[in-house]
């Protein structure tokens, strides 16, 4: 590879200006090359059936406009960037200096579900993000002839039929997209700091910090989840914030005990003995041997996480606690197809798909995870 | 002596794992004569453990035994019996005793339970008459108040309690042999030698014929009355014990003795062997022993020696061209 | 063994008291007027200031919350804004059809979650294990009350345009009986009673069911690598006996301690689905005090919830107990 | 007898409290570690050798500090260990390190075996960017590895290796006194003896003090100055390697070398067989611990009710038995 001189690179660099990912192909890298494939052709695609709503984005000036107009350009960019460096060199990856990560996301990238689950949840933020180019219909706004579009059937023009107001399912699905795609990550978020501080601090100390903490834990674990949190918004006023702020502030406790059992079982390790031995202080002890330790089950528990986050926040817009309408979520437009289940099955039944995709992406790469941190399978 | 009672030809295991070939027992071949205690002696990973669960069939997958590989208990072909017919074999003709008495027991049924259980299955005998056999088995390997016992769960007894336990059920139907896998390694030294006392009377009594396998070339040159020095799934030597300590052939068992620490003499230095153990996914091509041994020459690193000579076989090219016996092996490492 | 479940219940009382602080706390921290939570159309202002007195309101905060404790470990969980009576007596109608609803759901659960997680454990990497994990990933992966209304929408209604589809496998889309059920022989109540509970149970367990399947299978694969499992194969055991007397036993004693914690979620689950199903439990009573801002009902019905799942660890614990012979002497031990 | 001895333990106590009954009170201890009394001279090797619960690695930890003891004086170097600071201990860890048994458990799995020596020269300022690099390469060749290996992490290199690098993590502080707790117990017998002629050479070459605790005596026999054996929590033996192996004056010391499988067979004595289990610090009997064991043929009440004290025997050797 390193062989290959000034007239090697050209070649490369016209091939990836052709279409990224084809000196990828060449070079018998076929998942690199497919998965850039996929992405430039899909970004043209966007770019050129979109065409006149990617021109509004100069004249509607909204920033969900702006937002995907930025995606599609960093897709862009990302394909045919990578389509030139991806893979050069690195081919040669040698075994030895490789760490715990590498091996990890080697073992990760062999197991197939989840790379399928990473490229579903890959393929449905950049959905997510370029919603606008993606619809010719606005989410919300209610036509005057209602009557006319009412409960229309999977059609053409309707991909997924419209609700009983006419508005188009599918764009419903894909703005509301936003709320189960986005509050994930902040609940998770700060339920995992938070939970990894508690654990940590729990574990490493113990005594009576331990046990006031863990008391503080297992109440909190004994309500069920979904009641404590529909009681806490309904005392506030739902809002989105309101939801992000009570998840986070209540789904810590199961990350809490997870770091606090490994701490446990960390401090009994002999390298953290002599870590001790030389005199280390318990804050250098405690970032760098304990937290990269504890750090793979903590992801695992955050991408499992996340999927979870998304089935509790539907559940809590379908009882109509989150996100107030008009604006969209996958819950609520399932409440809305409700009333009409037998007439027009697709409004409840689409948008639960789509929870179901997003939520078996996260699972899937959560137990790929699972499997590539897991120390227990290797040595 | 009327002829072995178990002849083990050719075994190779081989686990078909998604790294690769794993060739864990690799054409090792012995005979066990009636009453007779053979070692089994080698470093981790050398497949003595595997040679003995091929024995009874009992290697998980991705583990398997290869096609062409004989082990015959009288004038039974093991590798050929139906899975039924094997489970006769298994803790009637031929039982098994391992290294952790801490895991190997059930932690949820009783001692007296797991024990009547295989005297049952294989004597077909009721629950009452599996239950005082037992108890006989207990009191024969030194417990005291048997009937007590039975009913106790293994939590409930320590380390030597559990590995005699162990021993009773593995005798409770007489078998014609015992395997014995490191049954002495978790324990005190001091509860090792009670152990390997009983074993020893035990067999005397019972007549079994019985194959131990040790990391351990003490223990091993305690019990045995014939030992096979295993090495990268090979058998590397093979003689009567008395021969194998004092005379050894192979340049490996000679490293071996040496690398022991010794309670009688107090010498400045050990003496080594080179490198370590090979992962068996990749044996060296050759002697497997080459890369580590003192005296190797181009012939080794080529061609695979066979076991030669007669009456302490060593799988070495000395044994045609011991001129080539260099003083760097002499003076250890 | 009594002392260890002597200590358990000890643990338990503090428990109780933290759900009860919290529950307190949220009031408390709750925007506005504490009084707000009674602010119903239906209250008139001076009913309000008798109340804001009967409750102490005006008493400092730590006074309030000894006379929370003393009514609410009393059995007096307040007065609904909405029923005009005592929560006590709405709950003590709600419980028994939650517990109905999550009982049934929790037997499916562990039958069909153990079995197939043996299934899969003793058939590892066939096809069949594949296509069981695929399955039950989509399956935990759904929504509860979307699953019901699915089942509802193909089960109770789609049906009905089948013509060879078997009577037997329609169900009634809502409700906990028919409307003739008062005209019902008991043997008529109790399958129509069934006959309602079908679609709520599976729509409220299959996903638990699925991830105990999953548990089962991860639990066996893991006492199928132990050395007991050797042993027993060692001794000529049949595979039969080897898995079900062997494996089976160690691998389930870990899953008694999951039925206490699959509570809170079928717990969770239920609102969802009580509120799909139209069927009167808690859930739905909660539901119910949300829509109608009856907040003392709301943290009443909380409250409740919690102790419930208390209870259920505490029988869990106790259980697990008794099952493990390892776990009184671990316990003596330490 | 003018130079005094490196390390002297005093009457070294470790109780663990034992939790029970309905409200958790504590019901009793665990006597780990119940008054042990040793010097280390330095440059010595002194062998702690006793069977699994013996308490010998809870000493070895209590020595280092690791461990909080219940009772007793840990003088090193002249100073009182237990009254040390901050920065006095900071000294004494750079003083006194530890090697241990378990070579896959004593590496950080997460960091390059460089990382895990420059953090040792890094927190006891010894040695900073160019300078480090070159003091890990040193160390790493010191004890048998290359200076490439720096870059690799715990799970690339064998178990063997492994013990090296921990070796090698203990010597980068420059220390005098080094605690080996089992560093050959786990390795194969063809690379425990390397690392056992590692240990004897860096002793050379450092002028190193060790205290080598194991459970296997013939691994000591080459190695060791002096023996102490222990016994539930208590030294019962104590003297020069000569006198402890060549003649044993404990009953417990005698059936423990008898019970060393041997090579040769006509180096070994009678086989002195032990009835019954090593019991439990938990419920350690009163009077002699050993006495339950003991085969002496004149053992009576005194060994069931009184503690036998260490006592100097003559030739060096002390042992704690009433039936000498």
């Amino acid at each position: 590879m390193s062989a290959s001189g000034g007239n090697g690179s050209r070649k490369r660099l016209s091939a990836a200006a052709l279409l990224p990912g084809l000196p990828q192909l060449l070079r018998g890298q076929r998942r690199a090359g497919l998965s850039l494939v996929a992405l430039a052709l899909s970004m043209l695609a966007v770019l050129v059936f979109g065409f006149d709503r990617v021109l509004a984005t100069f004249t509607v000036g909204r920033i969900d406009y702006w937002v995907a107009f930025l995606t599609l350009l960093a897709g862009l960019a990302a394909a045919w960037w990578l389509g030139v460096s991806w893979g050069r060199g690195s081919s040669e990856d040698s075994a030895a200096g490789a760490s715990q990560w590498a091996i990890a996301w080697r073992e990760f990238e062999k197991n197939r579900p989840a790379m399928l689950g990473l490229y579903l949840m890959v393929a449905l933020y950049l959905v997510t993000l370029l919603a606008p180019y993606l619809t010719s219909y606005e989410p919300s706004v209610i036509v005057d002839d209602i009557m006319r579009v009412r409960h229309l059937a999977p059609s053409q023009d309707h991909l997924m039929g419209t609700d009983k107001y006419g508005r188009d399912v599918y764009t419903r699905i894909l703005y509301g997209a936003r709320i189960s795609l986005s509050i994930g990550f902040i609940a998770v978020g700060i339920s995992i700091a938070l939970g990894t501080l508690v654990g940590a601090v729990s574990g490493y100390f113990g005594g009576v910090v331990d046990a006031v903490l863990m008391r503080f834990v297992d109440t909190l674990i004994s309500f069920p989840r979904l009641v404590l949190l529909i009681t806490v918004i309904a005392l506030f006023q739902p809002s989105i914030l309101v939801v992000v702020v009570v998840l986070g502030l209540t789904l810590w406790p199961s990350t809490a005990r997870i770091v606090r059992g490994e701490v446990l079982s960390l401090r009994e390790r002999e390298f953290i003995e002599a870590a001790r031995a030389l005199g280390l202080g318990s804050p250098r002890i405690i970032l760098r041997h304990i937290i990269p330790n504890v750090l793979g089950p903590v992801i695992v528990a955050a991408t499992l996480g996340l999927g979870n986050i998304i089935l509790i926040e539907a559940g809590l817009s379908f009882l109509g606690l989150s996100a107030p309408p008009p604006t969209p979520s996958w819950g609520n437009i399932i409440t809305d197809g409700r009333e009409y289940l037998v007439e027009a099955w697709w409004v409840s039944t689409f948008p639960g798909l789509a929870i179901v995709f997003t939520v078996v992406s996260f699972n899937l790469i959560g137990d790929g995870l699972r499997d590539a941190l897991d120390p227990r399978l290797r040595v | 002596m009327s002829g072995p009672i178990l002849q083990v030809e050719n075994l190779r295991t081989y686990f078909h794992t998604a790294d690769g070939l794993v060739r864990a027992v690799d054409g090792v071949s012995f005979n066990l004569g009636r009453g007779e205690t053979l070692g089994i002696v080698g470093e981790s990973g050398c497949g003595k453990s595997i040679t003995c669960l091929s024995i009874l069939r009992l290697v998980d997958p991705p583990g398997r035994i290869e096609p062409d590989s004989t082990i015959r208990l009288g004038d039974r072909e093991l590798t050929r019996l139906s899975e039924a017919a094997m489970r006769e074999v298994r803790g009637n003709a031929i039982s098994m005793i391992f290294q952790e008495p801490m895991t190997s027991l059930n932690p949820v049924w009783t001692i007296g339970g797991q024990i009547a259980e295989a005297v049952r299955l294989h004597r077909g005998v009721g629950r009452a008459e599996g239950r005082e056999r037992a108890a006989e088995m207990l009191g024969l390997v030194g417990l005291a108040n048997p009937q007590r016992r039975l009913d106790d769960y293994p939590h409930e007894l320590s380390g030597g309690m559990r590995q005699r336990a162990m021993i009773a059920m593995a005798l409770a139907c007489d078998p014609d042999v015992l395997l014995a896998d490191e049954p002495t390694t978790a324990l005190d030294v001091t509860i090792q030698a009670e152990i390997l006392d009983l074993l020893c009377e035990l067999q005397e009594r019972l007549g079994m014929a019985m194959i131990f396998v040790s990391h351990d070339l003490g223990v091993v040159a305690q019990i045995a009355d014939r030992v096979i020095v295993m090495y990268a799934g090979q058998v590397l030597e093979e003689g009567a014990t008395e021969g194998i300590f004092s005379r050894p052939r192979h340049p490996y068992t000679e490293g071996l003795l040496r690398s022991t620490p010794k309670l009688t003499a107090k010498l400045p230095r050990l003496a080594t062997i080179a490198g370590s153990v090979p992962s068996p996914k990749r044996w060296p091509a050759g002697c497997r022993f080459h890369p580590r041994c003192p005296h190797a020459w181009d012939r080794c690193r080529e061609d695979v020696p066979p076991l030669l000579a007669v009456d302490q076989p060593s799988r070495c090219w000395l044994e045609e061209e011991p001129q080539r016996r260099t003083r760097r092996g002499e003076a250890g490492g | 063994m009594t002392a260890y479940i002597f200590r358990r219940l000890l643990q338990a009382i503090p428990l109780v008291f933290g759900i009860l602080t919290l529950v307190f706390v949220i009031l408390q921290v709750a925007p506005g007027d504490p009084m707000a939570i009674y602010m119903h159309p239906s209250v008139a202002p001076e009913v309000l200031e008798q109340m804001r007195e009967n409750y102490g309101l005006d008493q400092p905060v730590h006074i309030q919350y000894v006379r929370w404790l003393k009514s609410f470990l009393s059995g007096d969980l307040g007065t609904s804004l909405t029923q005009n009576r005592p929560i006590a007596a709405i709950l003590a109608e709600r419980i028994p059809n939650t517990l109905l609803l999550s009982g049934t759901s929790l037997l499916l659960i562990f039958a069909i979650g153990i079995a197939i997680g043996i299934v899969q454990a003793v058939r590892q990497h066939s096809k069949l294990d594949h296509a069981l994990t695929l399955g039950a990933l989509f399956i935990y992966s759904m929504p509860s009350f979307w699953l019901g209304l699915m089942l509802i929408l193909i089960l109770a209604y789609r049906v009905h345009w089948v013509e060879w589809w078997p009577e037997a496998l329609k169900f009634p889309p809502s409700g906990m009986d028919s409307v003739n059920y008062d005209l019902l022989s008991t043997w008529g109540k109790f399958t129509d009673r069934l006959d309602h509970l079908v679609l709520p149970s599976i729509a409220l367990g299959v996903s638990s069911a699925a991830s105990v399947a999953r548990y089962t299978r991860s639990s066996m694969l893991e006492v199928i690598r132990q050395d007991y499992i050797r042993t027993a194969r060692a001794k000529g055991l049949p595979e039969r006996t080897v898995i079900l007397k062997h494996a089976l036993k160690n691998a389930l004693l870990p899953i008694i301690t999951l039925l206490g914690l699959y509570l809170p979620f079928l717990f969770s689950g239920a609102v969802l689905v009580e509120v799909v199903f139209a069927w009167p439990g808690m859930g739905r009573a909660i539901y119910d005090a949300i829509q109608q801002r009856d907040y003392p009902t709301v943290m009443a019905t909380t409250f409740v919830f919690a102790v419930m799942v208390v209870i259920a660890n505490l029988i869990a614990d106790i259980l697990y107990a008794v099952v493990d012979p390892r776990i009184r002497y671990e316990r003596e031990r330490r | 007898m003018s130079v005094p001895p490196l390390v002297e333990v005093s009457d070294l106590v470790k109780h663990f409290p034992i939790r029970k009954g309905v409200l958790g009170r504590t019901q009793g201890h665990v006597r780990a570690v119940d008054g042990v009394s040793l010097d280390i001279r330095r440059g010595e090797t002194v062998a702690l050798v006793g069977e699994s619960g013996c308490g010998k690695s809870t000493t070895a930890r209590l020595i280092l500090r690791l461990l909080e003891p219940t009772a007793g004086r840990v003088i090193f170097d002249g100073q009182d260990t237990l009254a040390l600071d901050r920065t006095g201990l900071m000294r004494f860890r750079r003083r006194a390190q530890i090697i241990f048994q378990d070579p896959f458990g004593s590496l950080n799995p997460r960091m390059t075996v460089g990382a895990v020596l420059r953090e040792a020269l890094h927190v006891h300022g010894i040695a900073r960017g160019e300078a480090a690099a070159r003091c890990v390469a040193e160390l790493l060749d010191a004890v048998g590895l290359h200076a490439d290996d720096a870059g690799r992490y715990p799970h690339e290199f064998s178990g063997g290796q492994r013990q090296r690098v921990g070796i090698a993590r203990a010597l980068a502080v420059e220390p005098e006194f080094i605690v080996a707790d089992e560093p050959v117990s786990a390795l194969d017998v063809s690379v425990q003896a390397q690392v056992l002629n590692l240990l004897a050479d860096l002793q050379q070459r450092f002028r190193l003090t060790y205290l080598f605790i194991t459970h296997d005596l013939s691994v000591v026999r080459h190695l060791a100055d002096r023996v102490a054996v222990m016994y539930l929590g208590r030294l019962v033996e104590l003297g020069d390697s000569d006198s402890v192996f060549g003649d044993p004056l404990h009953p417990y010391t005698r059936a423990l070398l008898s019970a060393v499988p041997v090579l040769e067979s006509e180096g070994r004595g009678q086989r002195i067989v032990l009835s019954g289990d090593v019991g439990h610090a938990a419920s350690a009997p009163p009077g002699c611990p050993f006495h339950p064991r003991c085969p002496h043929p004149e053992k009576d009440e005194t060994c069931r009710a009184v503690v036998p004290v260490l006592e100097e025997r003559g030739g060096g050797a002390q042992a704690a038995c009433h039936r000498i």
